[in-house]
């Protein structure tokens, strides 16, 4: 029985692992801002359930598993938030238009006209700070609470941070 | 396995050198902020690296458990203390950047210098 | 073997951040990789068997700071520009620093050596005598708040120097509101309010967080935890629902008159928990005199020293939050 | 336990519970009662300390009841004793002092914060001065310069804040390079306790990690104390500070590293590692001496009256340094002396300056034309303390340079050249001085610049005279200070007393 654990336990993992690299990959490999957010968020479901899922099994009857699954729920309800208002600031503050340059094709026609109907509302510059400090406001409260979570959570990070680096520089 | 033991020190060494290098050679009040956040986490590795002691644990006694090998408490509270020593030195000194950029209107420090010096 | 592993990962990957955030000339880049650089620097305090260090680091380095930071990038500028030029002193300065540093440690005792003087010294009677003398399960609790107690009376004081400070800089004159239009003042001041999903979700998350802030403030003495992370924690809470909800709403939830009271009010109950065992006959801050039974009286003086340690921490970080995005939208 | 022995913790005590009573109170005027009523006791209880160690015993304060090394002691010697007098004696003084400039420079409104930060600043220097714990040290350093960060940033002038930025980042470097030699000193020794750890340093085998510790704790401290080249936060906040606060922290904060580095290095490193004499005179000399120099000239140059003072502390702490360095009781009974007399005359020369400021509103040397008639009183007490920065008999400052003059006859042919020097700058300080008076008494006020008929405020004058007084006084009855100093001097060097 204890193997049989053991094993499910490390093909969760592993799984997970593995997840969480491919999500790493898409984001150095994906040509522009919201097909990278896509990859990333490959790390934060799949990656984060799989791994907390391998964990639980290893923890056995205790009050680990427990503990584990007050962390799932917490990165459930954070997560699609924290891409949430990343992808609205990165829309408001223009990333989309960039990224037809970038790729050479034209947006689908709705997309152009949220683009041109949010620009002229869109405050300016100092805006977008203010808005990704909140999304980044949900990412770190979650922080303090799972430190042995902390590889997945690197990686999710990294994710969500490269595209707003990218986004800064296009702006300016 | 020697020099793997003095891995910390020297990750300790290079922090301290990112830190003093970004406050020294960047103008940018709050660059050179990070820097110095930079330049004090280096020194909470210091004495954190100082508190592991080989197969011991965090040290909270758990009755009906013995001979656990316990790490030293001792560095812990001490950092305890500078980290929030450190954050309440941030938290000022950006409430002067702030000041400093209502002021000025800028925040590089070379061109604070130049406005000083035409007054 | 697997700890040096992990922790040698951990410390490649703290290099690599620095020196990421040295050279990116964007500050909200920077500000992003310093908080990545504090959870790092979390995951490998943990790694070194410093819970309590590491909850502190995570819940102030990666949590609190950054929302510091943020808001100074708010109010302030969005990019560096240094000049690069005049490289020369600091890289020697630095380079000198770090070879000083690399030449000492060499012959430091390595990591987790238990021969090591540290090990020999001081700590062993923090470990020894603490079940005898204070009874809490966490040493690192009552080194804290009773052993080197005076320490953290302290450090109590430098967050409400700080906090003082904070006050005195951004919250006198206000800047001028010319130069904010009328229109977007109000769009301004209600951050996300406009936003269903991060506002609902948002909300929903704020008891939870509060309720484990008041977890770790009262768990301290068991488990990793005490006054510092609690109120860091509870402020956290405090400053998402001020997210989420807009800057005045926040201020409603929690005034800065109460935020401010709250801030001197743990710094005076700490001082007078020193000032009552002098009254009693003990020295300063020395809680057995505070109860016939000196175990009875440690555990009182930690649970009120540590009460009072959450409040200023939780008051702090709450004020200073309100002064800067106050700041921003006047 | 009887209120007499609870004294060495009360001296810290009391104004930390104050602090936050004063922060609290927002009534009119009470910050600056509650402030000042604390820190006056505070002063009343470090002299009844003074008087009772000038025999030479150290109290030991058990903090918390837990012995040493375990828990944290203070440890109130003769020395530290003359340094709290000195801090809570300045901080007093320029409370009472600013009663009218405060209410001036600083506005009501964050009136209760600034008294709440005034009184935490006095309390982290007179906690490093008494604590006999090296982290312990760190906290209260902490403590006060987070404190002064606060109360400089509160002039008027918005160069305030670029001085405060500047003094942060230097500060916190310099409390930072002291924390990692704490650091290492643990490393070797695994206690923190200061007489435990000159006990222990002597142990250590492997001597490196002692000697770059040596090296961090000194120049961090450096860094604080303002020692030439590390000088360069100093001037500007000096300059830019609400003017009573200059009186205070130009009398007192940077003796207070000097205090620590000389504890520091004499109590636990000279016992332990070889050869340390060497090295500190190594490390002193030659700083101090061009201490001596860059800051006498820069003084000569500098337009700013204020800045020029704060320029001629950078040479002052140049004389103090190389008292440290002499390793001799004369040298160090004349550095502490002289860091208590310069605290003194720098307090009652900023006073004077403050007057000045107030009815001239600018402390442009070259504005200050015909002060010497309109301001009468001000002026004579700017002169006196002048000719004490001079070392002119019958001034305070003659007694510490009399007994850096004798300590450096004693070390042959480079005493004697330090005498030439010590006797060369004070020239400097001749000419600098100098420049003040002419201008103040001989020359004729710009017909351009608004006349000033009055003399400062009565308020402000009192305290200025008392200072420069007690000054005088001190200069004639030397016994206190120079008690206190040479038992203190002999406590450090381990020599009988």
């Amino acid at each position: 029985m204890d193997l049989l654990l053991d094993i499910a336990s490390a093909v969760l993992l592993l799984t997970g692992g593995l997840l969480v690299f491919v999500g790493g990959v898409g984001v150095m490999r994906m040509p522009e801002f919201f097909t990278r957010m896509h990859a990333a968020s490959v790390t934060d479901t799949g990656g984060a359930a799989l791994i907390l899922a391998g964990l639980m099994l290893q923890g056995g009857l205790t009050l680990v598993p427990l503990k584990l699954a007050a962390i799932f729920l917490f990165l459930f309800l954070t997560s699609p938030t924290a891409s949430y208002a990343l992808a609205n600031a990165a829309l408001l503050s223009g990333v989309a238009t960039a990224c037809r340059n970038q790729t050479g094709k034209q947006l689908p026609e709705e997309r152009q006209d949220a683009l041109s109907a949010s620009k002229p509302q869109t405050p300016p510059v100092a805006k977008a700070p203010a808005e990704k400090a909140a999304a980044k406001k949900a990412a770190t409260a979650a922080a303090p609470k799972k430190p042995a979570k902390k590889a997945a959570r690197k990686a999710t990070r990294k994710t969500a941070k490269k595209p707003a680096k990218k986004a800064a520089r296009k702006k300016s | 396995m020697e020099v793997l033991g003095l891995y910390n020190y020297f990750v300790f060494a290079v922090l301290l050198m990112v830190g003093l290098y970004c406050i020294l050679a960047r103008t940018n009040i709050i660059k050179s902020l990070i820097g110095l956040t930079i330049f004090q986490a280096a020194v909470f590795l210091l004495y954190i690296s100082m508190d592991k002691i080989d197969g011991g644990t965090a040290p909270i006694i758990l009755e009906g458990v013995d001979d656990q090998i316990f790490a030293n408490p001792l560095p812990q509270v001490l950092i305890l203390t500078a980290i929030v020593v450190g954050i309440s030195t941030t938290a000022l000194a950006l409430a002067v950047t702030v000041r400093i950029k209502e002021a000025y209107g800028t925040i590089e420090e070379d061109k604070i210098q130049e406005m000083d010096r035409e007054t | 073997m697997i700890t040096i592993v992990f922790s040698l990962f951990l410390l490649t990957m703290l290099v690599i951040v620095a020196v990421a955030i040295l050279r990116t000339d964007n500050l909200f880049t920077a500000v992003m990789l310093s908080g990545i650089f504090s959870l790092i620097m979390a995951a490998n305090f943990f790694i070194l068997d410093a819970a309590d260090v590491a909850l502190t680091e995570a819940v102030i380095g990666a949590g609190i700071s950054t929302v510091l930071f943020l808001s100074a990038l708010a109010l302030t500028a969005e990019y560096d520009r240094s000049p690069p030029v005049g490289t020369w002193v600091p890289l020697l300065t630095s380079s000198a620093l770090g070879g000083v540093i690399i030449f000492a440690t060499f012959q430091a005792p390595r990591l987790g050596d238990p021969n090591a003087i540290v090990h020999k010294h001081v700590a062993p009677w923090y470990l020894e005598r603490t079940p005898e003398l204070i009874d809490v399960p966490n040493v690192v609790t009552a080194v804290l708040a009773s052993f080197r107690g005076y320490d953290t009376l302290g450090e109590v004081f430098v967050v409400f120097i700080a906090c003082i400070g904070v006050m005195s800089l951004l919250g006198r004159v206000r800047p001028r509101r010319d130069s904010i239009e009328e229109g977007e003042f109000e769009k301004r001041s209600d951050n996300l309010r406009h936003h269903l999903i991060p506002r609902v979700v948002g909300k929903m998350l704020v008891p939870f967080i509060v309720l484990f802030g008041l977890y770790v403030q009262f768990h301290g003495d068991f488990g990793p935890g005490g006054g510092f992370q609690a109120g860091a924690l509870i402020a956290a809470g405090v400053i998402l629902y001020a997210l989420v909800e807009g800057g005045p709403r926040g201020r409603e939830l929690v005034p800065e008159w109460f935020s401010s009271m709250l801030v001197a009010l743990g710094a005076l109950t700490y001082t007078a928990v020193g000032v009552v065992s002098m009254m009693r006959g003990g020295r300063f801050l020395d809680y057995s005199a505070l109860s016939h039974d000196p175990i009875h009286g440690q555990h009182m003086g930690i649970l009120i020293i540590e009460a009072g340690v959450g409040m200023t921490v939780a008051g702090v970080m709450i004020t200073i939050f309100h002064a800067f995005s106050r700041r921003g939208i006047r | 336990m009887t209120l007499y022995d609870q004294l060495p913790a009360l001296v810290v005590a009391v104004l930390l519970f104050t602090a936050p009573i004063a922060y609290m109170l927002r009534l009119h005027g009470f910050p600056w009662f509650v402030a000042t009523a604390g820190v006056v006791t505070s002063f009343a209880v470090a002299c009844s300390l003074a008087a009772t160690v000038i025999g030479g015993e150290t109290i030991i304060y058990e903090m918390g009841g837990w012995p040493a090394p375990y828990g944290i002691v203070l440890s109130i010697d003769a020395l530290s004793a003359l340094m709290a007098m000195l801090i809570t004696g300045a901080s007093s003084a320029a409370l009472i002092f600013g009663y009218k400039s405060l209410a001036d420079e600083v506005g009501e409104e964050i009136a209760p914060a600034f008294f709440a930060a005034w009184l935490l600043c006095t309390a982290g220097l007179v906690g490093m001065v008494v604590s006999g714990d090296a982290f312990n040290i760190f906290v209260f350093m902490e403590i006060s310069s987070l404190s002064t960060y606060v109360l400089i940033s509160a002039g008027p002038d918005r160069r305030a804040l670029i001085s405060t930025y500047r003094y942060i980042v230097m500060g916190t470097v310099g409390a930072t390079f002291y924390l990692i030699g704490v650091g290492f000193l643990y490393m070797v020794t695994g206690t923190l306790n200061t007489a435990d750890l000159a006990a222990r340093v002597g142990q250590v085998e492997d001597i490196r990690l002692v000697l770059v510790a040596a090296g961090f704790v000194s120049v961090g401290l450096a860094v604080k104390a303002a020692i030439f080249p590390l000088h360069s936060w100093m001037p500007n906040a000096y300059t830019f500070a609400p003017n009573a606060v200059t009186v205070f922290i130009a009398a007192a904060s940077t003796k207070v590293s000097l205090y620590v580095l000389m504890r520091v290095d004499y109590a636990i490193f000279q016992n332990s590692i070889a050869n340390h004499d060497v090295q500190l005179t190594f490390f002193l000399v030659p700083l101090g001496v061009l201490a001596l120099f860059s800051g006498s000239m820069l003084a000569i140059y500098e337009k700013n009256l204020k800045r020029l003072l704060a320029y001629s502390s950078v040479a002052q702490i140049g004389y103090i340094a190389l008292g440290i360095s002499m390793t001799s009781v004369a040298g160090l009974t004349g550095a502490i002396v002289h860091m208590f007399n310069h605290g003194l005359i720098k307090g009652g020369m900023f006073m004077a300056v403050a007057c000045l400021a107030i009815r001239y509103r600018t402390v442009n040397v070259a504005n200050l034309a015909g002060a010497g008639r309109a301001m009468p009183w001000t002026m004579a007490a700017f002169v006196i303390g002048g000719l004490g920065l001079i070392g002119v008999p019958l001034t305070p400052g003659f007694i510490s340079k009399w007994y850096l003059v004798l300590a450096a006859l004693n070390e042959g042919w480079l005493g004697a050249l330090l005498v030439a020097i010590i006797l060369f700058s004070s020239l400097l300080a001749v000419i600098y001085v100098w420049k003040v008076i002419e201008v103040a008494y001989f020359r004729e006020p710009r017909s351009n610049a608004v006349p000033v008929t009055e003399e400062a405020p009565l308020v402000m004058l009192i305290p200025t005279w008392i200072v420069v007084l007690a000054g005088v006084w001190i200069a004639l009855d030397t016994g206190m200070t120079v008690g206190l100093a040479s038992v203190g001097a002999k406590i450090l060097l381990g020599a009988a007393l």
